[in-house]
């Protein structure tokens, strides 16, 4: 079982309360969404379930495990991949190279191989390559493998951090605003996929402002504002919700 | 020949040099700005000198002590500048190398202090330095295209996202510490053993930058940048000397000249163009759009 | 006599705050490594070398020194930083132009003096020795401080109490919001290289002055405290860089004086690097915003 | 009949300043050389020179190939210790002479081929300890040194040692070559009981040290000395008034001390409107020495025999130190010292002598 | 006319981006512009800012021709750019962002001063000292829009405002984008929520692969099931 649960979890930035008292669960199998203000510390929780900033306090557990503490590439190699908010790419280097890289944590082949160039080492390097391939095929990018990242448009460039993301196999993808820049026929593909995906077993946990994508998409929704929790539910409810109503989505 | 044979010893020059500049070379790709290397090298230089002069040990005993003293002290040195990022890294690596040449200057009576060490014999000559030399390029570039060289690209050009994809980014820095200083004191190895003496100010600022050029007018992404970069600077002077008063002034217009139209240097421009010559060949349009200054 | 030599501390320490307060506004602030900038403040000492041999007062060599101390700099940025800062890799790249600027710089300079060593007329600056309490300080000693003191003061008074600080950083951290919000890079590059060439100018005349040694190297040893000091400061900060230089010169005089001057660069070195592990940011940098790292 | 040499300075970089006023001295010895055939009937010398730019790789890659061109007969350089070990090693490995303005033992022990034109400093600081210690009565010195020059640094060792024979307390500081701040040193040594201050610097940096320990309040009774390199205009010219009666040894006396020597000061002066310093001298007596060789080997010598020459010349008249130049059989150079005191702003041999 | 582009051409090293763009906003007009990812839409609004070089074709704005104007120029004619991804100055505080928006006035008359864009975005009042590359991403969009209001602008190009906001803040632009255009200023508006877009703007083109391939109305293109259906998906929220 590679459910993600949250207990507690409070985080804060000299004043500023970025998570307050934060539990929550997402479960494998399940596409979870978490919705909320700007600021109302989103980004940061995703931050601190993959180790990039440290808890104040509370604990957070990965398939029973308490990860709370891990660096960010051990939680990362325990199963967990994310995409950022604010793109984060190797502009310079090419699309499939960006997709590459993601298979770090499953290559095998010792370090003293590839520091010798031994033949398994390229037979690796060519394994990995016909993969990343495949899944510019699946995200329909084949055409772009030899870009560079940074020329692309900015959707374009969200769906290369997704792709690199699922490279390193997660059994939890946190996906912070996937579709932002996206209209609603790309951002349904999309969402075809990480429904697939969720199919396969594997926990997502969403981050949108995007409602229609969320309401289609996602099985249970939390709501955060001001780092605490406000709501949750099923999409439906949620929106229903008063308080989520005046905090976030506005009366339309 | 005979003028062939009378480029010999530069030609030494550059495969000796070439071995310091993959040493710098390997910890810029990985994204750490450590220019302690030079200091390494002075370790490697003077453990081989004195195994040889002072213990009379074989070549390859005292080559791989030289190494493994670069190595060693790589390694330390990977410990404590992990905390650090940037130029902050290279200037407490910068105090490392002054340390170590001031220790040398200090400790008279083990390194000779100013003096030098000298009387060392030639056991070095042009085959071994190529043999070194080559197998340097060879391990570079089987690193560049693995999976440990792409780690280092990440780690580079974003630590955040490299860690986020389950690198380890001190673990791949110090990889690439180790290596680099492996590589530094093997060739400060090779040139106490080739050129009759060491000194410490031999390794002190001057040759810091002097490294720093090749990697960075070569181009300090690409295995064959450090390459361009030795070869080109090695030769300039050389080929310059008959301009007399005004040599140095010309080699200096030509550094600004070269960097101003391959400002990633020589390698890494020429990569770029190509790379863009291929796309555009695939699009017919071909006017250009520049970002305007 | 520690006093005394905490007084030395201080001087030799304005000399060095004053070499790298042009120096931080380029690296500090630009993040440009100028390794010319030695050799601006060499120019600026041989300028006003030969203005005070042809006969012009010091206080009008000066001036010339700075301007064209200033006007050397202005150009290096045209020739040598230019176009690398839109190719987006002036970071490395900027290191070896600079080079090849200062090259260029020293090899006129060993050419017109023909490497000797040279110094302003004994009558220059007059040599009067103030004894207050047993201690001693110079005419020169004091015009130097006052002089640093005015110049640091009005640096940070133009970088922080005006647009124009903040004009530089927008440029610094990116070029491209910088423009759309009207500022015009070349114009603000143009005003942060002759304000910097400037203080090196004016720095390479005191010390030219007060050390009594002139030459075409003289930029070289400045280089590498430049560098410590700015970077030790915490770059971008001038309070950091003046700090920083106060505290270098102490600590290299109190070395020399209490224990060997042969051990006084392992010392400094030494505690150079601890105190970048204690603070790796230097003593006033701050981290960057929004850089992620990952807890360890 | 002409005869290839090539010279190879540091004519750029910090050592520059020395290795230009060798080449000065250099080339106005060969023109002299031609002129007059001191080099042997109708042989001239014919030079190529090369700047080592103070660099060690440079200067290794010069000598190579130079040795590589046949018609070379021999290397006059290069100019600094720090480069003279590896170079004298190199010239031995490739067979030719190779005659240096060092003074480093390393030099003559690397092999036959490589000769110091400078005596080593067992040979040339003692006379000054002597003088200081027997005719001025110095008790208890304060060395200065140059910490990252070998050069300096050496000569200092051999002071402290001498003296210390004598019976006088000496103490060692170290300062470095791009240093121009003495201030502390200077207070240090100031309020010591030092009655001698030993200079052991480049003329420049030398004349600094003195003013600025003065300024510091240095008491006036204090005996100064120096070596060799203080004896230069340059001295005279930077420290003005503070280098009074600073007593120095001399490989060159300025103005000259003999008829040849005066000659060449006013030569030098003539060709390049500055006098000449400790430098261009040696430079030119290097020439002399060399050409003697040359004309008693004869100008179709062969490299050995060249060599030989030079390790076998007998009292060649130079025009530094007391005029006359031999080597032990060491090869250590040997020509004498003066010793000078500087006086209303220049150098003359003191009386006490 | 207040802005005019003329068969407009641009290419990123021989990757053409632009190829034959017309269209124009008048004064006081809002005008949206909409089209899928890598359609060219950014690449049109930096053309008319001077930060990308168009190959061929012309930008008028009233007489004077912007292309070769520098960038920084054109900011101060009162031609102002919110841009895509933010461009926030990370390591100034959210204050300084701002000031550094009001140079672009140049002498020029302000149009927002600071309360004003407090008072559109409080969040940023609040968050005054804070350094803007550790706002979150939405405050980030608040911050970038706000520093395009500093500089007084005459003509607004906004490139996808709403990105990263939350729908409350989203309506909140719209509606002081609507009233921005009431009090007179002019916008040219790129938006991936299409249909939010056409519901404020005046009129709208579609442009698909650098080229314009419907304009019209906005109220008309928003009941034209078919563009509606192939451009943009099946119409926002
Ligand atoms: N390093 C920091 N220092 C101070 N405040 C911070 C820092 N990082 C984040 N914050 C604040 O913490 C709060 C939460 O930010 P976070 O990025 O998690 O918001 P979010 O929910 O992702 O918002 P958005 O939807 O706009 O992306 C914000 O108010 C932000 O300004
Ligand atoms: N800096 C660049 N270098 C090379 N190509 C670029 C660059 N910027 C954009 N492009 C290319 O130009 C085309 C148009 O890009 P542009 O960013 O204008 O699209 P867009 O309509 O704004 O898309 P999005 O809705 O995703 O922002 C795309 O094919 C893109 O790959
Ligand atoms: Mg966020
Ligand atoms: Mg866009």
């Amino acid at each position: 079982m590679t459910d993600l649960v949250l207990e507690n979890v409070h985080k804060n930035f000299g004043g500023v309360v970025a998570s307050n008292d934060v539990s929550m669960r997402v479960p494998a199998g399940r596409i979870t969404g978490l919705i909320g203000p700007n600021g109302a510390g989103k980004t940061t929780l995703i931050n601190l379930i993959t180790g990039m900033l440290s808890l104040s306090s509370g604990k957070v557990l990965f398939g029973g495990h308490d990860i709370s503490a891990e660096p960010a590439d051990r939680v990362a190699r325990a199963g967990m991949g994310r995409t950022f908010q604010n793109i984060r790419l190797q502009k310079e280097a090419s699309v499939l190279a960006n997709v590459m890289i993601g298979f770090h944590r499953h290559e095998t082949c010792s370090l003293i191989a590839a520091i010798l160039g031994l033949p398994s080492s390229r037979r690796e390097d060519a394994l990995l390559r016909q993969k990343a391939m495949a899944l510019l095929g699946r995200f329909g990018m084949a055409g772009d493998a030899d870009s560079p990242a940074g020329s692309l448009a900015y959707g374009h460039q969200r769906k290369v951090e997704m792709m690199r993301a699922l490279a390193t196999d997660p059994d939890l993808i946190l996906l912070d605003e996937p579709v932002a820049g996206m209209n609603d026929v790309e951002a349904l593909q999309l969402g075809r996929i990480f429904r697939e995906l969720a199919d396969e077993g594997k926990a997502i946990l969403l981050i949108e402002h995007n409602m229609r994508f969320v309401q289609e998409l996602c099985d249970h929704v939390y709501v955060l504002d001001g780092g605490r929790l406000i709501a949750e539910g099923t999409p439906r409810d949620v929106v229903a919700d008063p308080a989520v109503i005046t905090a976030y989505l506005g009366e339309e | 020949m005979d003028t062939l044979l009378s480029f010999r010893p530069l030609f030494d020059l550059f495969l000796i040099h070439l071995g310091f500049a993959y040493s710098q070379y390997i910890v810029l790709r990985a994204g750490a700005f450590s220019i302690g290397n030079v200091g390494l090298s002075a370790i490697g230089a003077y453990t081989a000198a004195i195994l040889t002069v002072n213990y009379g040990l074989p070549l390859p005993v005292t080559l791989l002590a030289g190494a493994l003293a670069g190595l060693a002290f790589g390694t330390l040195l990977a410990i404590p500048l992990a905390r650090l990022r940037g130029v902050y890294q290279a200037i407490a690596s910068l105090a490392f190398v002054q340390i170590v040449l001031s220790a040398n200057l200090y400790a008279e009576n083990v390194t000779g202090g100013a003096m030098g060490f000298s009387g060392i014999p030639k056991l070095v000559g042009t085959g071994t330095l190529l043999v070194f030399a080559l197998g340097t390029i060879y391990v570079m570039l089987a690193i560049s295209r693995s999976r440990l060289g792409r780690a280092f690209d990440a780690v580079r050009e974003d630590e955040g996202m490299a860690v986020s994809l389950g690198i380890n980014a001190a673990r791949t820095q110090a990889i690439a510490y180790m290596i680099s200083g492996l590589l530094a004191g093997l060739f400060g190895s090779l040139e106490a053993l080739h050129s009759y003496a060491v000194e410490p100010n031999q390794f002190g600022f001057h040759l810091i930058i002097v490294i720093l050029s090749y990697v960075v007018l070569g181009g300090r992404r690409s295995v064959w940048g450090p390459l361009v970069g030795v070869a080109l600077l090695i030769a300039l002077p050389e080929i310059s000397r008959p301009l007399a008063d005004a040599r140095i002034m010309i080699y200096g217009l030509i550094l600004m000249v070269v960097m101003n139209f391959m400002p990633r240097g020589i390698v890494d421009t020429l990569v770029a163009r190509r790379a863009r010559r291929r796309s555009r060949a695939a699009n017919p349009e071909v006017r250009q759009a520049e970002v305007k200054g | 006599m520690f006093l005394q030599q905490i007084i030395n501390g201080l001087v030799i320490g304005g000399v060095y705050a004053l070499f790298a307060l042009g120096f931080t506004l380029i690296f500090g602030i630009h993040k440009i490594m100028n390794l010319a900038h030695g050799g601006i403040f060499m120019t600026g000492a041989f300028i006003g070398l030969y203005s005070v041999q042809a006969g012009l007062p010091l206080w009008l060599a000066f001036i010339l020194a700075m301007v064209g101390a200033g006007l050397v700099s202005v150009i290096i940025e045209v020739t040598a930083f230019r176009r690398l800062r839109q190719s987006g890799e002036v970071e490395f790249s900027a290191l070896i132009s600079s080079i090849g600027a200062n090259l260029v710089l020293v090899s006129i300079a060993q050419i017109l003096s023909k490497t000797q060593v040279l110094r302003f007329p004994f009558d220059t600056f007059p040599v009067v020795i103030f004894k207050v309490w047993g201690l001693r300080v110079s005419a020169l000693q004091l015009a130097m401080a006052v002089l640093a003191i005015l110049l640091v003061a009005g640096l940070s008074w133009y970088l922080y109490r005006t647009g124009f600080g903040r004009q530089v950083r927008a440029v610094a951290q990116n070029e491209r919001a910088a423009l759309l919000a009207g500022i015009r890079p070349s114009v603000i590059y143009f005003q942060t290289f002759m304000l910097s060439g400037m203080l090196a100018g004016a720095a390479g005349v005191l010390v030219g002055l007060a050390f009594n040694s002139i030459h075409f190297m003289m930029g070289d040893p400045f280089l590498l405290r430049g560098f410590v000091v700015v970077i030790l400061g915490g770059l971008g900060s001038v309070a950091g860089a003046l700090v920083a230089s106060l505290g270098f010169g102490v600590l290299q005089t109190l070395s020399v004086a209490y224990l060997s001057s042969r051990l006084s660069d392992i010392i400094i070195f030494g505690l150079l690097f601890a105190v970048l592990l204690l603070r790796p940011h230097g003593l006033f940098g701050r981290d960057e915003a929004g850089v992620l790292r990952g807890r360890r | 009949k002409e005869v290839k040499v090539a010279i190879i300075q540091s004519l750029t970089g910090s050592p520059a300043f020395i290795g230009r006023g060798i080449a000065d001295g250099v080339v106005m010895a060969i023109e002299e050389i031609n002129a007059k055939g001191l080099a042997g009937e109708g042989v001239t010398i014919q030079y190529t020179l090369d700047d080592d730019a103070g660099d060690r790789g440079q200067a290794l890659g010069l000598i190579g190939r130079r040795a590589a061109d046949s018609e070379n007969i021999a290397i006059i350089g290069p100019t600094t210790g720090a480069i003279a070990p590896a170079a004298a090693a190199a010239a031995n490995d490739l067979g030719i002479l190779a005659y240096m303005q060092s003074n480093n033992d390393a030099v003559p022990q690397a092999g036959p081929w490589s000769f110091p034109f400078s005596q080593p400093a067992s040979i040339a600081t003692p006379p000054i300890a002597d003088y200081a210690a027997q005719k001025r009565g110095v008790q208890n010195c304060s060395v200065i040194t140059v910490m990252d020059n070998e050069a300096y640094v050496a000569m200092a060792n051999v002071f402290m040692e001498r003296a210390s024979e004598h019976g006088v307390k000496a103490q060692l500081d170290g300062v470095k070559l791009s240093d121009i701040d003495f201030s502390a040193l200077a207070v240090k040594v100031a309020q010591s009981d030092a009655d001698c201050l030993f200079i052991a610097t480049p003329a420049a940096l030398g004349a600094n040290v003195i003013m600025q320990f003065k300024q510091a309040g240095l008491d006036p009774e204090v005996q100064i000395f120096g070596l060799q390199s203080l004896a230069s205009p340059e001295f005279l010219n930077t420290g003005g008034s503070a280098v009074e009666g600073v007593t120095v040894i001399g490989e060159w006396t300025p103005g000259g001390f003999d008829e040849p020597s005066r000659a060449f000061a006013e030569a030098y002066k003539a060709k390049h409107g500055v006098e000449a310093d400790n430098w261009a001298p040696q430079g030119y007596s290097t020439m002399m020495v060399f050409a003697d060789a040359l004309r008693r080997a004869g100008p179709d010598a062969t490299r050995e025999e060249l060599r030989d020459a030079l390790a076998g010349i007998k009292d060649v008249p130079v025009i530094v130190g007391e005029g006359v130049y031999n080597f032990t059989p060491e090869r250590a150079a040997t020509f004498g010292m003066g010793i000078l005191t500087v006086k209303d702003g220049s150098f003359v041999r003191p009386e006490d002598l | 006319m207040l802005l005019t582009v003329t068969d407009l051409h641009a290419s990123y090293s021989g990757i053409r981006a632009l190829a034959g763009v017309s269209l124009n906003v008048a004064e006081g007009e809002m005008v949206a512009l909409i089209g899928p990812n890598g359609a060219g839409k950014s690449t049109l609004l930096n053309c008319i800012s001077g930060i990308v070089q168009p190959s061929a074709g012309q930008i008028r704005v009233e007489e004077a021709e912007l292309v070769r104007r520098p960038a920084w120029a054109i900011a101060r004619m009162g031609i102002l750019q919110s841009p895509e991804g933010r461009q926030v100055l990370p390591n100034m505080s959210v204050l300084e962002n701002l000031q550094v928006g009001a140079n672009a006035l140049h002498g020029r008359r302000p149009t927002h001063d600071l309360d004003a864009v407090f008072r559109l975005f409080p969040i940023l009042q609040e968050r005054q000292e804070q350094l803007a590359g550790s706002l979150s991403g939405g405050q980030q969009q608040m911050l970038a829009i706000g520093r395009a209001l500093m500089g007084g602008p005459r003509l607004l190009l906004l490139d996808e405002p709403s990105l990263g906001l939350a729908p409350v803040i989203v309506q909140q632009v719209f509606e002081a984008l609507a009233q921005l255009r009431r009090d007179g200023m002019t916008i040219l508006l790129v938006e991936q929520n299409a249909r939010k877009a056409l519901q404020v703007s005046d009129r709208a083109y579609v442009i698909e692969h650098g080229h314009v391939v419907t304009e019209g109305p906005s109220r008309e293109l928003a009941q034209d099931n078919s563009v509606m259906a192939h451009y943009l998906g099946t119409g926002g929220h």
